[in-house]
Parts: C-alpha cells; structure tokens; sequence
C-alpha cells in the first residue's frame, strides 16, 4: 500500500475552521463571559476567513486524504452558502442570547464546532467522513438545544432530540455496514463502482438501502421521520432553533446527494419509490398540520417539514436538472428561514418570547418596516410570485414533471395551495387583527439593517433567480 | 469447537441484550450491559479483531458503562413505577420485533454471505490498525478528536454549575466605598404623633 | 462451520432487540440510552464480521470511529439526562410531554 | 481427551497455580511487612507475638477472617453483594496472566499484553462499585461513587503514561518492552519517561485506592467505604484484590521502567559478572518490593487528601504533564535519541 502525503491545501477551509475554533475554545476558557464580545467577534471572524479561504479557493476540484475528502463544486458552495448563514445567526441571536443570559462563550465554541461538522460532511467522499461530519454536528446541536439548562421544555427537547437523533445514526451506520460488506469499501465511488458492477444482491442492498434512508429522512425530519422537529423547534431557545433550522439542512442536502446521487445512485430504482413516499407524506402532514398551529415556532417547523418535502422532490427525479432544483430550494429555503427567524427574534425581548402568532398582532401599525418583511417572507414561502420561493417550488416541480411523475407535481401543487393559508394567516394577523397592548421594543443596529437586506434577497432572488440557478445548475452538470 | 464457543457467546450475548431491555432495574440493566459487551469483546475475537476486543472492554465496560452506572445510582429513582405500560405494548412489540427478525435473517442468509474461508492476517493487528489511523485514515482521524473535545465541552457545559467559593477577594474590599454598603433614605420624624421614628 | 451470514444473523437480532427496547420502553430513558449503545454495538458487529470475512481493515477502522463516537455520544446524552432530571425530577419517558401539537 | 487434558489444561492449570499461590501468600505477607513498616515508622515495633517477631500473624489473620461470619444487611441486594467480591478479585487476578517473571516465563504471551492489563485493571471497578450499592448503605454508596469517578479519572493519566512506554518500546507486548530496556540500567525507561513514571506511580496508587488517595474507604469519614457492610470472608477477599492490585502495579512499574528481570548491573564491567548468576526473577521482585515499600510509606506519611484535590491533580496535573511529555517522546523517536529511542524506531511516518 502506497501512502502518499496528502494535499492538505484542499482542506484549508476545515483546518481553519478547526484552529479558529480551538481558538475560540481557549479564549473563552480563559476569559470566561466576561469578554463576550470579543468571542462573538472572533466567532465571525473565523467564519469569514473560512468564508474567504473558500472563495479564493473556488474552482478547485479534486480528492485528497486518501480519498477521504472531496472538494468540488457542490462542496465549494454549499459551504459559502454555511458560513454565510452561520453569520447571519450568530448576528441575529446576540440580542435575544443576552436578554436571557445564554450568551455564553459556550454558545459560540459548539457553534463553530458544529460548522466544522457541517464543512466535513460536505466535503465528504467516504461513509467514515460522512458519518463523523454528521455526528460532530449533531452532537453540538444536541447540546446547544440543552444549552439552557434551567428551561424545562429546552432539555425535553434536548432529549427527545438526542435520542431519535442517536436512532437515526444508528440506521444509517448498520445500512453502512451492509453496504460495506457487498461493496467491499467504504469510499463512495469505489461503492458507486462496486454497485454497477455487481448485479446479484439487489435484495440486500435494498435492504441495506431501506436503513440509510431512514437515517437520512430522520435528520432531514421528513415524514414520517418528523417527530422530533416539531418539539425541538418549539423547545430551543429560539436562536438555537434558527441555527439547527437553516445551515444544517444545507449539510444533509450534502448528506443526501453525496450517500444516494455520488455513492449509490445505481440504486436509483430503488430509492426513487422511498424518497417519493416521503416527500408526498411530508408535503401533506406539513402543511396540513401547521395550519392548526398558534405557536409560530410549531408552524414553521410544520413547514419545514412540508419544505423538506418539496425538496426531496427534486432528488428524486433522479436528473442533474433536478438535483440544481433542490439545491436551489435548499439555498432559497435556507434564507427564507434564516430571515423568518431572524424577525422573530428581534421581535423577542427581555422576559417575552414572540412565540404566538397572536403576538404578531397589530405589528403593521407600530413596526410597518418588520411587518413588511414578515409579509414578503410569508409570501415568499408560500410560493407567490415574484418572490423566490415561487422559482424554488417551480424548479422542483418541474423536475418532477420532465421524469413524468405527475401525481407527485400534482400533490405538490395542491399542498402548496393549503399551505399559502397558515402564511397568509400570520400576514392577516399583522395588518387586519388589531391589539391594544404596545409591543415596546427598539431594533436597530447591523442585526436589523442585515436582516433587511437578507429578505430583499428573497425579493430580489425572485425577481432575477437566473445567475443563482445558473450556478446550482453548473454545479451537477 | 470454534462453533460450540461462537453458540455458547451469542447465546450469552442475545440473553444479555434481553435482559437489558427488559429487566425492572436500570442498574441490573446495566450491568447486563456490561455482560452483552464483554462476550461481544469475546466474538469479536474471535473474528481476529483482538485491538478493538480489547479497547472494547476497555472504553466501554471500563468507562463507559461505568458513567452509564454512576449516572443511574446518582439520580436516585424511583424504582416502583418504571415499568408500568411495559406489558402493555409487550405483545405488539414481540410480533414487530419477530417480524423484523424474520425478515432480515431471509436477507442476510443470501448465499452470497456463506463465506468461511478468511484470510489469516499475519502480523499484529494493533500494528496493521494503528498505520491505516496514522495514514490512510488520519482525517478521520482528526474529525474524531474533534468530537471528543466537543464531547467534553458539551457535558461540562451542561453540566457544571458554578460554584461560588466562599473565597475573599482583598481587593475588591478595599475598593468598596460606603455608597455601596449604605443607602440614605430621607424619613420624616412623625412630631405630631410625638413617637419617633420607625423604620 | 462458523460463516459470514452467522455472524449478521446475531448482529440483526441484536439490532432488532435493541430496537425493540427502543420501543417497548415507555418508562424509562436511561434504558433508552442503552439500547442506542446496543444498536451500535450490533453495527460493530457487521463491520468486525464483514472486515474479517473480506480481509479488509477498513471495517475494523470504522468500528475504531464508532467506539470513539458512541463514546462521546454516552457522555452527551448522560449529560442532557442528568440536566432533565434535575429539571423535571424523574426521566419517565411518559412525563415528556411538555411539548405537544 | 485426556491426551488433552494433559497436553493442554493440565500445565497451563499448574501454571496459574505457580502464579497464584505465591501471589496470596505475598498478600498476606504484605499486610504483616505494611504493619511492621509502619510501625517501624511510627516508632513502635508492629506485630511481634503470633510466631518468630509475628510471623505467624497474617495466618492467624486469615484463619480468623475465614471463621467470621458473613452478614447480609437488611434490603441489600443479595446476589450482587455476593457478586461483587468475585468481580474485584477476578480483574486483579486475570491481568497476572500476561506478566512476564523472566525472559519467556509468562503464562500468555500475547501481542497486546500492555492493552490486556489495562482492559482488565478498569474492570475492577465494578467490584467496588457493585458492592457499594448493593449494601443498601449510604456510606457504601458514597465510597463506590467516589472511588468510580477517581478510577476512571485516573484511567486516562495512566493509560498516558503508558503509551509514552509503547511509543518508546515500539510495542504491547510486555516482554518486548522489557528486552527494549537492555543494555544497563540507564537505558531504563525512567529515565527519559522520568515524568511519566511518577504519573503512573502516582495514579497507579489512586487506581488501587490507597493511601494518600483512599477516599473510597477513608475510615474518618466513610466509615469504611463501600466494604464497610461486608465481613468475614466477603471482606477478605476485597483485601486480597486490594493488594493483589498494589503488588500488579508495582510489578507492572518495575517492568515497564525498570527494566523488570533485567539486572541493574548490566555493562557495568565488575559486577556485570560478579551478579550473573542471580536469576532475572529476584531482580524482578526486587524491584517491585522497592515500589510495595513506597506504597506503605505514602500511607504512613501522607495526609488523605480531599474529593476535589483528587479530581484536579488527575485533570488538571497528570493529564497535561503526560501530553506534553508524549509529545517530547515522540519527537526524540522521531529524532532518534538515543540510547533509548534508538534500536526499535518501528513508527515511522509513512510506512506500510
């Protein structure tokens, strides 16, 4: 066996993610949560240099780490697209962290951890580094959830969480395992080679086949894999429910395409029936639902559900048009939600969580700049036109329709209609429901000025999507 | 013989794992536990894994299984109403789990897996393991030093609480100034009632 | 003869039991925890099994990663339970019900 | 069959016999050599009635404990009270197997003798543990949850240290470790690996719940730990364990750090010679009676120390000193300083 030295530039963004980390660990170990502020400056900091090593590194493709680690234009991406996110949240949350003492330099080691977690899985090429990635990150998510360790529901749902999440893993490793032993590796295209030469065991890979997909539907939250979201959406502090909600569903789009499209994707006749199932049944559970919610917290995570569902759409075409549609609506739903969520929060203050959609009462006329931003994302996440979210549920759709499944274009168009009511619900609750009490609070500085231009993202988004889905495209062709 | 001990293990193995699931009390669930992993240690080597045998009792019956222990004694439970509903779902769950059982047996007894001839590895196992995690396998291998830093971030996190040491700070009481001890307040003496002042 | 298939049959009825364990247990969660420790241990099982009978060390070097992981895994999940009982006093499983909807 | 049983039970039986049987009366023998040590220390004299200068003492001690009644205490757990004895005493006897007394006299020669030791020294816990819950006893309790956390605390520092000595000896095997230390005695792993052989000591004193870090049973203020409801013979076979454990590792630290069977003499030009005739054995105990005596003069000389104390010496002391020192070994491996890096750089990178 030749060992060659690996090509650590490749790695770049993860090694410096992990230094910077490390970094972070220290600082806070040593000054505890009296210089917060320095953490948090430094926790940006290493997401942009992360950020930057990414970007002057675009173009490069290949393996290293004996073929451990893989860097190419998917990876290079959805990692942009990762620390971008994870700015913005750990913008957004400062405030809402402060006001119930959970700003701790804690918050910030596990987040940057778990980035780390997200950065390895999606530079994955091996089950071991795409099981690792995902345990690095699940374990901070675990433990960010129970982070606020006096809350009763926060640590239900650190539990509930942890144990279906322990499930899930364990599902996938044994269908890893059978994998194993028919491929004979554990690298995802000697797997992909080994699946297309071998013709027999279609029985057990199948079989094997059935237990990553539970893995990944359990991590997506897809129906009927979905307990957990609900409950772990509502019980995190909210901060931490927009950190597990936007970038780690970037990661598992990673997860899905690298284990089912780069190893597996011979299987296809296989899996296409499994996605296809619970993409329909997270369509309508989602959305069916979230329109019985009145916490804004269980609704979306209802419709995260439903658009978990929508992108799997895509997926399951099983063409390269399909998979740049589902990157697309990971990317677009990943904004959506970081925005959503970052509304909530600045609405969130001392001792109130505006958890209720009844909270949102009366905020056209006292907040008209916030309720219009709540207004475009609602409609955006509906589906309306010329908003983003409209093209991202007409590229999936269209995927669907090209491979002429169109029972399942059908379900989506009509899901995608019952769902418009829970949002425009929220809408109708801001400018027609009128409230007396005021609801005092001031948001200004970056937060507030980010979170604006995020939502014209998805305004702008929508109206000129061609360079962003010219990109997704490239990426799978 | 190699058959007779591979039936006498999985035999101790599977009633173990019973037991576990099973059992009234989560420390005699524990400590079936810790039986369940030391015969695997003995299957595995058996199948010539002797590293992972022995850092299997090592890590775990060692460590693991002792946290695992030490958390069950600590939080003092109340032992009387852990199994009720248990009976409950028994039924179900046996002809769930049977079924489950069945099916994957009928998979896995392909005859594609009724291999025996195994290539005796020469050398020392620990070696051959301990090149691959050094070389072929050392991202891997330091994505899970990583997980174990956040493993310990994370229980102490989680964990700890502050304890407030009953330690003076010398400093800080010279710095105190009497505004911090002392609060004016201005009352009115009540005159009229010819009483004095009260509080 | 002792073969392969042997070997994943008792791994598959270790998992199925801990999956059972899994379901059957509505009243205590520190079972939970070990039945996910089972579960794994029926992973490393099939990786040992199948590293053995196909004379590849990656099995054994994947096993090596989930012993370093479900090791962790313990410890976090400990950690959350001894934060839950202090918050709720019991780790029923049947008392998590804080959240529903 | 019994072809066999002659050719492969019957001498592996006498052998663990050979190995046993010494082992106990080295126990009690012990006990009677902590008394006098003691005793000296403390000025007074010790045992000196029962036999020539209280010689006859342990026996009198055993026959006494075994003629004790056994008492169960009331809603104890009986079949685990019953158990954990065997699983203290159990570890302590099973790590003997791999310990080589002198070049190729061993009871198994197995390649990850060092790992087996360690994999079945952390078992021992159990006994201790075991016994104090299922006594059904608040001091039992406390003794086995403290002794749980600093056993396993101190677990990793001395599996630290260890692994400096198999990075240096470039193997598990016990014996080979031993053969790495030839060539005089400073060539000797306690020199290079000075820091990490006082770690191991030192944790290998808390592992064995001894003296100054006896918390588990700390009389003043446990009473008598998690033995504290067992008598009679249960209790003796606690103690057996007990010692039987400080004898293993000390023996395992004159191994791993001294050189084991190998004489202190050797490349001394006289003496190499004049000492040949002594056999690698006595050397070996010699060396180990040195460590059994620092054991008994910690106890005598060492106030207990504190839960807490304990906890931050075995994390914040022993485990960053082993770090460091590891990284220090591995570079002078890599660097091949010698004499003791030199002859088995077996790790290097990119082999295969």
């Amino acid at each position: 066996m030749n060992y060659q030295v690996p090509n650590m530039l490749f790695a770049l963004p993860e090694m410096v993610m992990l230094a910077m980390a490390c970094v972070v660990l220290l600082f806070v170990a040593f000054t505890g949560n009296r210089k917060i502020q320095w953490s948090y400056g430094l926790s940006q900091l290493s997401l942009f240099a992360v950020l930057m090593t990414v970007i002057f590194s675009w173009g490069d493709t290949g393996t290293t780490f004996s073929a451990t680690y893989i860097k190419d234009s998917l990876s290079d991406i959805l990692k942009i697209a990762i620390c971008l996110i994870n700015m913005c949240v750990l913008l957004y949350s400062v405030e809402y962290l402060r006001a119930r003492q959970l700003l701790q330099g804690e918050f910030y080691v596990l987040a940057l951890f778990a980035t780390l977690g997200m950065l390895i899985m999606v530079s994955a090429n091996h089950f071991l580094t795409l099981y690792l990635g995902l345990e690095l990150l699940s374990l901070c998510l675990y433990a960010m959830v129970a982070m606020h360790r006096d809350s009763v529901i926060a640590t239900e749902a650190a539990m509930k969480y942890f144990i279906l999440g322990a499930i899930a893993s364990g599902m996938l490793l044994y269908g890893m395992s059978i994998i194993y032993g028919i491929t004979g590796s554990l690298m995802l295209q000697e797997v992909a080679a080994a699946v297309y030469s071998s013709s027999s065991s279609d029985t057990i890979l199948s079989f094997a086949l059935v237990f990553i997909i539970i893995g990944i539907g359990f991590k997506f939250g897809a129906v009927p894999f979905h307990m957990w979201l609900p409950d772990v959406y509502h019980g995190a502090p909210t901060a931490i429910t927009l950190f597990i909600a936007a970038a780690p569903k970037v990661a598992a789009f990673a997860l899905l395409i690298r284990l089912l499209v780069d190893g597996l994707i011979d299987l296809q006749t296989y899996w296409q029936p499994m996605l296809m199932l619970m993409a329909v049944l997270s369509m309508i559970i989602g959305n069916v639902v979230a329109i019985a919610q009145t916490n804004i917290k269980r609704m979306l995570a209802y419709s995260t559900i439903s658009h978990v569902g929508f992108l799997l759409m895509g997926v399951l075409s099983g063409t390269d048009a399909g998979y740049a549609a589902s990157l697309f609506y990971t990317l677009i739903y990943a904004l959506m939600t970081l925005a959503t969520f970052g509304v909530i929060l600045l609405m969130s203050r001392y001792g109130f969580e505006a958890d209720n959609i009844d909270d949102y009462k009366g905020l056209s006329s006292q907040h008209p700049w916030l309720a219009l931003l709540m207004m475009i994302l609602m409609f955006s996440m509906a589906g309306i036109p010329p908003l983003a979210g409209f093209y991202a549920k007409l590229g999936v759709i269209k995927a669907v329709v090209d491979v002429d499944m169109m029972a399942v274009a059908l379900i989506a168009v009509v899901m995608s209609v019952i769902g418009a009511f829970y949002y425009l619900r929220v809408i109708k609750v801001m400018y027609f429901d009128k409230t007396e009490e005021k609801c005092e609070f001031t948001y200004s500085g970056p937060a507030a000025f980010v979170l604006s231009i995020n939502t014209l993202l998805v305004l702008a988004l929508g109206i000129f999507p061609g360079l962003l889905m010219s990109i997704c495209s490239t990426v799978f062709s | 013989m190699e058959s007779v001990i591979f039936y006498i293990f999985a035999a101790i193995l599977l009633f173990a794992a019973t037991m576990v699931i099973t059992v009234r009390n989560p420390v005699r669930a524990a400590l079936f536990l810790v039986l369940a992993f030391f015969t695997s240690a003995g299957i595995w080597l058996m199948l010539e894994a002797e590293f992972l045998a022995i850092s299997l009792v090592l890590v775990y019956v060692g460590a693991v299984l002792v946290l695992f222990l030490f958390v069950v004694m600590m939080l003092d439970i109340d032992l009387a109403p852990l199994k009720e509903g248990f009976t409950r779902y028994l039924p179900l769950g046996i002809i769930v789990a049977a079924l489950i059982v069945v099916e994957m047996i009928a998979v896995l007894n392909a005859p594609q897996f009724d291999i025996s001839a195994a290539q005796a590895t020469d050398g020392s196992n620990t070696k051959m393991l301990g090149r691959l995690l050094y070389t072929v396998y050392v991202y891997p291998f330091e994505i899970a030093s990583v997980i174990l830093t956040v493993a310990i971030v994370a229980a102490i996190t989680l964990t700890l609480r502050e304890h407030h040491r009953k330690l003076q700070d010398p400093a800080k009481q010279v710095m105190v100034k009497s505004a911090d001890r002392l609060r004016m307040v201005d009352l009115r003496s009540k005159k009229q009632d010819g009483e004095g002042s009260e509080s | 003869m002792i073969v392969l298939s042997d070997y994943l049959i008792l791994a598959a009825i270790l998992f199925s039991l801990s999956l059972a364990g899994i379901f059957l247990n509505r009243k205590n969660i520190i079972i939970l925890l070990m039945c996910i420790e089972l579960m794994l241990l029926a992973v490393n099982l099939n990786f040992i099994a199948f590293s053995h009978f196909l004379g590849d060390p990656a099995g054994q070097v994947f096993v090596f990663f989930i012993l370093t992981v479900a090791a962790a895994e313990a410890a976090i999940g400990l950690a959350i339970l001894v934060v839950l009982f202090r918050n709720l006093s019991t780790i029923n499983v049947s008392d998590l019900d804080r959240l529903k909807g | 069959m019994i072809d066999m049983f002659l050719q492969d039970i019957l001498p592996n039986v006498l052998k663990i016999l050979l190995i046993v049987v010494p082992l106990m009366l080295s126990v009690a023998y012990l006990t009677y050599a902590e008394r006098k040590v003691i005793g000296y220390i403390q000025v007074r004299i010790g045992p000196n009635r029962v036999g020539l200068w209280g010689l006859l003492q342990p026996i009198a001690d055993a026959l006494k404990l075994l003629l004790k009644e056994v008492i169960f205490p009331a809603k104890s757990n009986l079949y685990l009270f019953l158990v954990a004895p065997v699983l203290a005493i159990g570890p302590a006897l099973a790590a003997w197997a791999v310990m080589p007394f002198d070049d190729g006299m061993v009871l198994a020669n197995i390649d990850a003798g060092l790992l087996y030791i360690l994999a079945i020294t952390s078992m021992s816990v159990y006994g201790v543990v075991i016994a104090g819950w299922a006594s059904n006893s608040r001091y039992a309790f406390l003794g086995a949850l403290r002794s749980a956390a600093q056993v396993v605390s101190y677990e990793i520092a001395m599996g630290f240290a260890l692994v400096g000595v198999l990075i240096a000896a470039g193997s598990l095997n016990l014996g080979e470790i031993v053969l790495a230390q030839q060539g005089g005695f400073w060539h000797w792993y306690f020199i290079p690996l000075f820091p990490l052989f006082i770690v191991y000591f030192i944790s290998g004193v808390a592992e064995t719940n001894r003296a100054p870090f006896d918390i588990a049973e700390g009389e003043s203020e446990i009473v008598a730990g998690f033995h504290v409801e067992y008598s009679g013979m249960a209790f003796a076979i606690f103690f057996l364990a007990e010692y039987a454990d400080m004898i293993l590792i000390s023996m395992l630290a004159a191994t791993l750090f001294m050189g084991g069977w190998l004489s202190p003499f050797d490349g001394i030009p006289v003496l190499e010679s004049f000492f040949s005739w002594v056999p690698g054995l006595v050397w070996l105990l010699g060396k180990t009676a040195i460590f059994l005596f620092l054991y008994l003069w910690f106890r005598a000389t060492f106030p207990r120390y504190r839960y807490d104390q304990i906890m931050r010496l075995g994390w914040k002391v022993f485990i960053p000193v082993t770090l460091v020192w590891l990284v220090i070994v591995s570079t002078a491996q890599v660097f091949d300083i010698g004499p003791w890096f030199t002859e088995s750089a077996v790790i290097t990178a990119g082999g295969g």
